[in-house]
């Protein structure tokens, strides 16, 4: 259903170019769940909005094709795009206190989003049809009128994920959907989330920094690091058998509330610097198990079996040397 | 809170800014001169004219009362109906005429040509503060920039002269004053707006005599402050733009021109309302150069005149008319800004 | 004395790397820069004017009348036989000293205004704000023209009409900057290390509202240069005997009809391009300190 | 092991903040109950921790222990004085013994102070040092808080810096003057997560080298549970509940405890925990429900809970919760 091949997309900024998704290859298909995992510039949501093709300008995608359903949207038309958008492709962003336009009522939201991609349809059936996604959502058909302000965030993500789910599209991506939310809040959203999934037959990518709730949550996991994935595995190989020294640190750094005596520890030095990332294997100046092999040639991402793959020198020794 | 108490309060708010407002203007003209008797007639005059114009205009009482009359006069409701104008007391230089008859017979001029400015100021400032902010960063938004920090650093009589020689002098197409030729006899008056009194008086040559009068006015003033809406819409845009409900339409596959307008112009435009009541008042000091340009028998000309005869009194009362324009307009902007956001109304 | 040194030479050593870094930061910076370029030229123009100019800007009939631009007179005469030339490059000081005076004004009564009103706030602040508030509402060139047609001509009569203007302007920004910065927590913090209140005020406060002064003093300074031109314009100038651009941008008005296009041109494009300086410059630096901008 | 501080039916009401215009209109003030009542005490050397969700009265708590907001009523006592009172110079020369760090470093330290500047201050502040030995200290500092080389970070600007080098500067600032006590607002919660740890590690250091005790603010009871040796759980302005770690992990009383701890994400695919869920959303702070503030969501509320509000008791010496349920048991 989606195919991402050797996708890179690219940020010009005054300092030079930021190469913020390099090579991302994966597939996902119907009704799976995907999760990104990454810290801050891993480039996690550069991938996510590069796939309904909303990056920021002047970023852009510079190679490599996203196909949804056989089609490369990298080269359609903007027209056709926006149809995709909401149609087949619906996106969840982090901040739900500003996601929703602060002079338009919810049931609005609704009814332009129905009459722009289904424009036969009437007023009255967009209403109806509003009112039957809001009662999925466990919100009351009369705050249809009420404005966005008048909604508390963990309201507000909902009627964000009402709005993604009302046209019935293939594939669903959350972008942090509960990192500004409290944790109960937070459960709820992604329980609601996961059952509108099964419900619908659609696909998800959840996006996170919170490795927790995409264990938790998705069948697969990326872990990305400065743009590159280092790791694609389902979760449960990637909870018992990480590979990538990245992983690795990531998961020892959790701390779990089921374990009584867990010793965390850190990843030393500091994210790498997009502008001038680290030659060879990118982790490497972080990486305890580094040699000198590490930043002269960049790991290829193999499959070490099982459908894990790993872009590391200690599972295999294939790469690519860098000048 | 519902937006009827929040008219009311609004309203009720504005007294003690009006009352600020007159006691600023008395301190600045009647205080701050000493004796602005002295000063009218530049020391050429008798001790005893003198002091008959104090008498007459009541400057010789004591200062607190002088203000107590001032403020007394402008609230005082029952004057204003019986002669259809605030008592703003007596001129100087004709001490049988009222100044404020004189200020309510200039005023229609001035706000017709505030009101036809402001809209060309909006409407260019707002189209090309959109599409500067949808190109941000390219050539079409760095020559519309360029195109507002010019207009805010052209004299804005230094645009009407220069307009006046191309459209008037040259070609010959405009006239360069007066807000119709005098051959043309003005409309009856009932709103004291030419264009608007033409069209009611079904006379159609009358309405396009006076737009032609209004155009050269009217654009010079909206050209320049249209700069500074340019500037304002800009920045809100690429503010609002930012913002993720805008990606978020975006992401609905909402299209482009609902997004552009609906989504961030909605938003960005209402602090550029906000601002509207402060540029107003920026506009009628234009106005003032302006109709000064255009020989145009509006406040702006009354108070220039003015000024030469040294008719302090006049003078005063054309600045609190200013003042009292500005106050209204902005408790106008106030009310629809709080129309227009639903936030406002708790 | 040797701290003060240092201290000058920190701010120059500040000012070059700075001046350097402008045109890293595109079109904002380069705005900065041509604005730096224009106002200096003005200023150096106004001030070597008595060794270079041709002739006296003031004497009349030291070539034919109205005439246009020739070799002898490259930017022609004045209705009194006035060289034109002469009178540019004169004609500057008034609106520079009108508006440098102004600022000072500004800035020496606005930002302690500013400053002591928000630091201290309460109902004290409250008056203060309702009063500015009121005086900013007011169209200003009429309050310059009212307090300019009472105190009568002068440089700093003008001044202090425009200055009264603009001192709302700068006690707004001032109060608003430290309001906002007084809750971030770099200021608490600074608080929970038990520092002084003098010393939050100018080491953590007062040193975050700078940039926004230094933004309002250039659009004050263009402001200036303009409401003097207007002020000039509606018989409220300086002095017929100085030669200053408002007024012959005024005057020049009478030779129009007969087609006597230099005698506006040359102090119109001369003004506008002070007042362009001025507002590049602050047009520049507001969208380099827009945080909301910065990505 | 003798107690550091304590406070004693704290309360710290805001006013709500109105426009003119509504305070023109309003007959009485609202008022939001941040902290309402709360009443514990922090031993010498233990790493205490205020949880809760936003909104529940944590952070302020902190703030007016620390006495950077001033209490609407209630005592608070450091080291058996009452500082409740305290002004001026006094209160100045007790911010050396309390110390704190904030949550965001990016917010935390002035943009325009060079991070050695920002280090030094306290120590201008107090007269400890100047000069050249002001720097040497700062150095020393910066040494124990890793950012190493010290001499390339002193004359940066926070501008140069990640947000976990910010942070460790923060930290640094606030024990160069080795306080007694730190109140530590969420400081790791705007980090990257695998720089988290290491923030956590410096401060378990400070307590073992200079016998630093903590009040540590979290959301993120899975931090909590790895730091803290007592917890103490929130609900809008009251604390519900208040124990060691051990026991607040394994066998939580409240309600509200219980579904918070069932809410949290476990990073095991095997391992789905059942939810417990509670109706509705967290009511407002300035119309806090009658009895106890937890009924209106809790699964076992009764008639009762309408009514009283329950106090903070013992069920055990260690283990106290304000619930009507627990407390007949």
């Amino acid at each position: 259903m989606l195919e991402v091949n050797s996708l890179t997309v690219d940020y010009p900024t005054r300092g030079g170019t930021i190469r913020a998704v390099e090579n991302v290859s994966f597939s996902l298909g119907k009704s799976e769940t995907l999760g990104l995992a990454g810290e801050s510039g891993s480039g996690k949501s550069t991938l996510g909005l590069s796939m309904i093709r909303l990056i920021p300008p002047p970023g852009r995608i510079v190679k490599g094709e996203i196909r949804i359903d056989g089609v490369n949207i990298v080269e359609l038309p903007e027209s056709k795009m926006r149809i995709l958008r909401g149609q087949k492709v619906a996106y969840i962003f982090q901040d739900p206190m500003t996601s929703l336009n602060p002079v338009k009522k919810i049931g609005a939201h609704f009814v332009e989003l129905i009459r722009t991609h289904e424009p036969n349809t009437k007023k009255e059936d967009a209403l109806e049809r509003t009112k039957k996604v809001l009662g999925l959502l466990g919100i009351l058909p009369e705050r249809m009128n009420d404005y966005p302000h008048q909604f508390s965030g963990g309201m507000r993500q909902r009627i964000m994920i009402g709005l993604g789910i009302t046209l019935n599209p293939n594939l669903v991506i959350a972008d942090e959907p509960t990192t500004a939310l409290d944790v109960i809040v937070q459960a709820k959203i992604l329980d609601l989330l996961e059952n509108l999934r099964r419900a619908y037959g659609m696909a998800l990518i959840l996006i996170s920094h919170d490795l927790s709730i995409i264990l938790e949550r998705c069948d697969r996991i990326i872990v990305l690091y400065a743009g590159n994935m280092v790791e694609y595995a389902s979760s449960a190989e990637l909870h018992k058998n990480p590979i990538h020294p990245y992983t690795q640190g990531l998961l020892r750094s959790i701390p779990n509330i089921e374990l009584s005596d867990q010793r965390l520890s850190a990843i030393p030095g500091s994210p790498p610097n997009m502008l001038n990332p680290p030659k060879g294997c990118r982790f490497s100046p972080r990486c305890r198990h580094a040699e000198e092999k590490c930043g002269l040639m960049e790991p290829s991402l193999i499959d070490v079996g099982n459908n894990h793959f790993v872009k590391c020198f200690a599972a295999n020794d294939e790469g690519v040397a860098v000048e | 809170m519902g937006l009827r108490t929040y008219i009311i309060t609004r309203i009720i708010l504005t007294i003690p800014t009006l009352l600020l407002l007159l006691t600023a203007v008395f301190l600045i003209m009647r205080v701050l001169p000493g004796d602005p008797v002295a000063l009218h007639f530049e020391k050429k005059a008798t001790p005893e004219t003198m002091e008959a114009l104090r008498h007459i205009l009541g400057l010789d009482k004591p200062l607190w009362q002088q203000y107590l009359d001032y403020v007394w006069g402008v609230i005082d409701i029952g004057y204003m109906v019986e002669h259809g104008y605030p008592n703003l007391g007596k001129s100087m230089q004709v001490t049988t005429e009222d100044v404020g008859g004189q200020i309510f017979s200039a005023f229609p001029a001035t706000l017709e040509l505030a009101i036809y400015a402001i809209i060309i100021a909006v409407v260019i400032g707002v189209l090309l503060g959109v599409a500067s902010s949808k190109k941000y960063n390219s050539v079409p938004d760095h020559i519309i920039r360029g195109f507002g920090i010019i207009t805010y650093a052209v004299p804005i009589f230094f645009l009407g002269i220069i307009l006046q020689l191309i459209f008037g002098v040259y070609l010959r197409w405009l006239p360069t004053g007066l807000r119709i030729a005098p051959t043309v006899e003005p409309p009856a008056s009932i709103t004291g707006l030419y264009t608007i009194d033409s069209l009611l008086e079904g006379n159609l040559y009358k309405f396009i005599e006076s737009v032609k009068a209004l155009l050269l006015p009217s654009f010079t003033l909206g050209i320049i402050l249209s700069g500074v809406f340019v500037r304002l819409t800009r920045t809100n845009m690429l503010e609002t733009l930012r913002l993720e409900f805008v990606t978020a339409a975006r992401a609905r596959g909402l299209k482009e021109s609902t997004v552009t307008y609906r989504y961030a112009l909605r938003n960005a435009f209402l602090p550029v309302l906000t601002m509207m009541g402060l540029q107003f008042a920026l506009l009628l000091g234009g106005a003032v150069l302006t109709e000064t340009t255009f020989s145009w028998p509006g406040l702006g000309r009354y108070i220039v005149t003015r000024i030469n005869f040294r008719d302090y009194t006049a003078i005063q009362g054309a600045v609190v008319m200013f003042g009292l324009f500005v106050t209204l307009v902005s408790l106008v902007v106030d009310i629809l800004y709080a129309y227009l956001d639903p936030r406002i109304r708790l | 004395m040797k701290e003060e040194n240092e201290a000058k030479r920190s701010i120059l050593a500040r000012l070059i790397p700075g001046f350097v870094s402008l045109t890293k930061h595109g079109p904002s910076g380069w705005m900065v820069i041509i604005g730096l370029v224009i106002v200096v030229a003005i200023v150096v123009m106004t001030a070597v004017a008595p060794l270079v100019a041709p002739h006296d800007p003031i004497e009349s009939r030291v070539g034919p009348i109205a005439s246009p631009p020739s070799w002898q007179f490259p930017m022609g005469t004045t209705a009194l036989g006035q060289d034109m030339l002469s009178r540019i490059l004169f004609g500057g000081s008034t609106m520079l000293q009108v508006s440098a005076i102004s600022v000072l004004i500004c800035f020496v009564i606005g930002v302690p205004l500013g400053l002591f009103s928000s630091y201290v706030g309460g109902n004290l602040d409250k008056t203060f704000s309702l009063i500015i508030d009121a005086v900013y509402a007011f169209p200003g060139l009429v309050i310059a023209i009212a307090i300019a047609a009472v105190l009568g001509p002068g440089v700093v009569n003008m001044a202090l009409s425009i200055a009264v203007v603009y001192i709302p302007s700068y006690f707004r920004i001032v109060r608003s900057q430290v309001l906002s910065i007084k809750e971030l927590t770099y200021v608490e913090a600074a608080k929970s290390i038990g520092a002084k209140w003098h010393s939050i005020l100018f080491k953590y406060v007062f040193p975050n509202v700078v940039p926004s002064i230094v933004t309002v003093a250039t659009v004050n300074f263009a402001d200036a240069v303009l409401t003097a031109a207007g002020l000039t314009f509606i018989g409220l100038g300086v002095s017929v005997s100085i030669p200053d651009w408002g007024y012959d941008l005024t005057k020049g008005r009478e030779l129009l009809s007969s087609g006597g296009w230099w005698v506006i041109t040359f102090p119109g494009v001369m003004i506008i391009l002070l007042a362009l300086g001025f507002t590049f410059i602050g047009e520049g630096l507001s969208e380099l300190l827009n945080p909301k901008l910065q990505r | 092991m003798s107690e550091i501080v304590r406070v004693e039916n704290l309360v710290k009401y805001f006013p709500v903040q109105k426009s003119l215009l509504e305070q023109f209109f309003a007959r009485k003030v609202d008022y939001v109950r941040a902290v309402d009542h709360v009443t514990f005490s922090i031993k010498k050397g233990e790493i205490f921790t205020l949880a809760g969700e936003s909104g529940c009265g944590k952070t302020t708590t902190a703030r007016v222990l620390i006495r950077l907001l001033q209490p609407t009523s209630g005592r608070i006592f450091f080291n058996d004085q009452d500082i409740t009172q305290l002004k001026g110079e006094k209160l100045r020369l007790l911010r050396r013994k309390m110390q704190m760090i904030f949550q965001d470093p990016y917010a935390s330290l002035n943009p325009r102070m060079r991070i050695g500047d920002s280090i030094g201050h306290p120590l201008e502040i107090y007269g400890i040092a100047r000069g050249g030995e002001k720097v040497k200290k700062v150095l020393e500092v910066l040494g124990k808080v890793g950012l190493t080389p010290p001499e390339q970070f002193i004359n940066l600007y926070p501008l140069n810096l990640s947000g976990g080098q910010r942070q460790r500067v923060a930290l640094a600032r606030s024990i160069i003057l080795e306080p007694e006590f730190m109140v530590a607002d969420e400081p790791v919660s705007m980090i990257d997560v695998s720089l988290r740890t290491t923030i956590i590690e410096l401060m378990l250091n400070f307590r073992k080298e200079l016998g630093i005790t903590y009040l540590f603010v979290t959301h993120d009871l899975a931090v909590a549970k790895y730091i803290s040796d007592r917890i103490a759980i929130m609900y809008l302005g009251r604390i519900i509940e208040l124990t060691d770690k051990k026991t607040l992990f394994n066998e939580p009383l409240h309600p509200y405890t219980q579904a918070l701890l069932s809410a949290i994400p476990v990073p095991d695919p095997e391992r789905r925990r059942k939810m417990i869920e509670l109706k509705g959303e967290v009511p407002s702070a300035i119309h806090v429900p009658s009895g106890c503030r937890f009924h209106t969501r809790c699964p076992y509320a009764e008639e009762i809970c309408k009514e009283r509000e329950p106090d903070l008791v013992p069920v055990t010496p260690d283990h106290l919760v304000a619930c009507h349920l627990t407390e007949r048991k």
